[in-house]
């Protein structure tokens, strides 16, 4: 189950398509809208993907998990559109014969898609600004469009998805 | 050959549209297009540095060739999840 | 949300449970009926616990969780009684704002659950014997009662929760 | 004094009874409940190695003093998850 979609994700439906009874666990992931981030609060959450591509890759995810763990399913399924809090922005589900290998795959999972898939969110802080987030770019405290057309983004990669202590949007 | 790039995210937002067209010549390259881009889409210019390209929905190098046919699209750092 | 049950475990109940405008993942854990381990089939589990005090020892489990992680939500529920092929046994909700935090209290509540709360499984295989399942104990290959009884079991305490390899019941 | 002890899994299964009833010196300890439990339910012997016991509800360790109402309970090895 691989999908791409602007409704509420139904967690049922990717617990179901991880269902075999040659697994002995399933982990599910969500990843949700949080409201406070550092000292700024979060009043909504914007998705917007390049969604062929980004279909694409989390099925390659789903296959490279696949691979690495042996995984009973997988299922991924992110939602664009406008979120509000305490939404689920994404969801994973995988299954195994044993607890290690649903734990490890579905942490690699969401750590990945976070690197790779081509979706990007935007910040609808309560303040009434609105940024584009784009890790490894410098946050702007102000809003996005400004700050970004004056320049000196550094030259830096994508991020590596690495935890941020200290993130500077919605991340989970 | 005149291609057609796709925008997302701040890409979008600077640009103010969906899609940059650019005019490159037969065999140009991704880095050729990241240089016409900034010529052509001067608000573009300093997001370009932290863009990466996908040919026909994969990753692309900046050596890699583009055809007249192929999707391209521009892929700012993602913050999907 | 701590609980014992002899239904069918309500994971949307549990994912409710944790939601919070805090939290930025959600981390939820199911240990499912295995048809297969080895060689051999399971046909069905049966769940028995000393109740009061598995409760608990899993409310104590998802308060200590709270301490060691900066958790937005918890919720345990162990199933009791006899679940078919498939069926979830134990569901573990965790919720904080960043996605580590809730991958691991996730595994360790449920390797911790499985260290030392009161409950116990009896394998009904598919061949149509049945045993109960004792860790550090040797598993009999022709059923509980008699071998047990026939003694020589080693003086093992209770196992350490290690994940088996090859463990010889229906363990995730 | 007479306790009783909850008995569950193989230990119930052994003894044929969710209960146990021995009598005790007063003040005894686990270590004590221990080995009444082997002389009176000889079927429970060869798994009383592998128990520990729990008194009102907590792991108790041999040495723990055991009362007239204490609740008791013979935990084999656990399974739950």
């Amino acid at each position: 189950m691989i999908e791409i979609t602007h409704e509420p994700i139904d967690t049922a439906a990717l617990l179901r398509a991880v269902e075999s009874n040659l697994a002995g666990a399933a982990v599910l992931f969500l990843g949700t809208t949080r409201e406070v981030t550092g000292d700024r609060r979060t009043r909504s959450l914007v998705y917007e993907a390049y969604e062929a591509m980004a279909r694409q890759k989390m099925a390659e995810l789903a296959e490279e998990a696949s691979r690495r763990w042996p995984l009973t399913g997988s299922a991924l399924v992110h939602r664009l559109g406008e979120l509000g809090l305490g939404e689920a922005s994404v969801a994973i589900a995988v299954s195994s014969p044993h607890r290690c290998d649903a734990f490890e795959a579905g942490q690699w999972l969401i750590d990945t898609l976070k690197e790779v898939v081509p979706i990007w969110k935007q910040e609808n802080w309560a303040d009434g600004t609105c940024e584009w987030v784009h890790p490894g770019q410098p946050p702007s405290p102000t809003g996005g469009l400004a700050e970004s057309a004056a320049g000196s983004a550094p030259a830096e990669p994508h991020a590596e998805g690495a935890h941020p202590a200290n993130p500077a949007s919605n991340e989970s | 050959m005149k291609v057609e790039v796709k925008l997302f995210a701040v890409a979008k937002q600077l640009a103010g549209a969906d899609t940059a067209v650019v005019e490159l010549a037969d065999a140009s390259t991704v880095a050729d297009l990241r240089a016409a881009l900034a010529r052509t889409y001067p608000p573009l210019a300093p997001t370009l540095a932290s863009v990466v390209f996908a040919v026909n929905a994969a990753y692309a190098d900046e050596q890699t060739r583009l055809h007249p046919h192929d999707e391209i699209a521009c892929i700012p750092p993602v913050s999907g999840g």
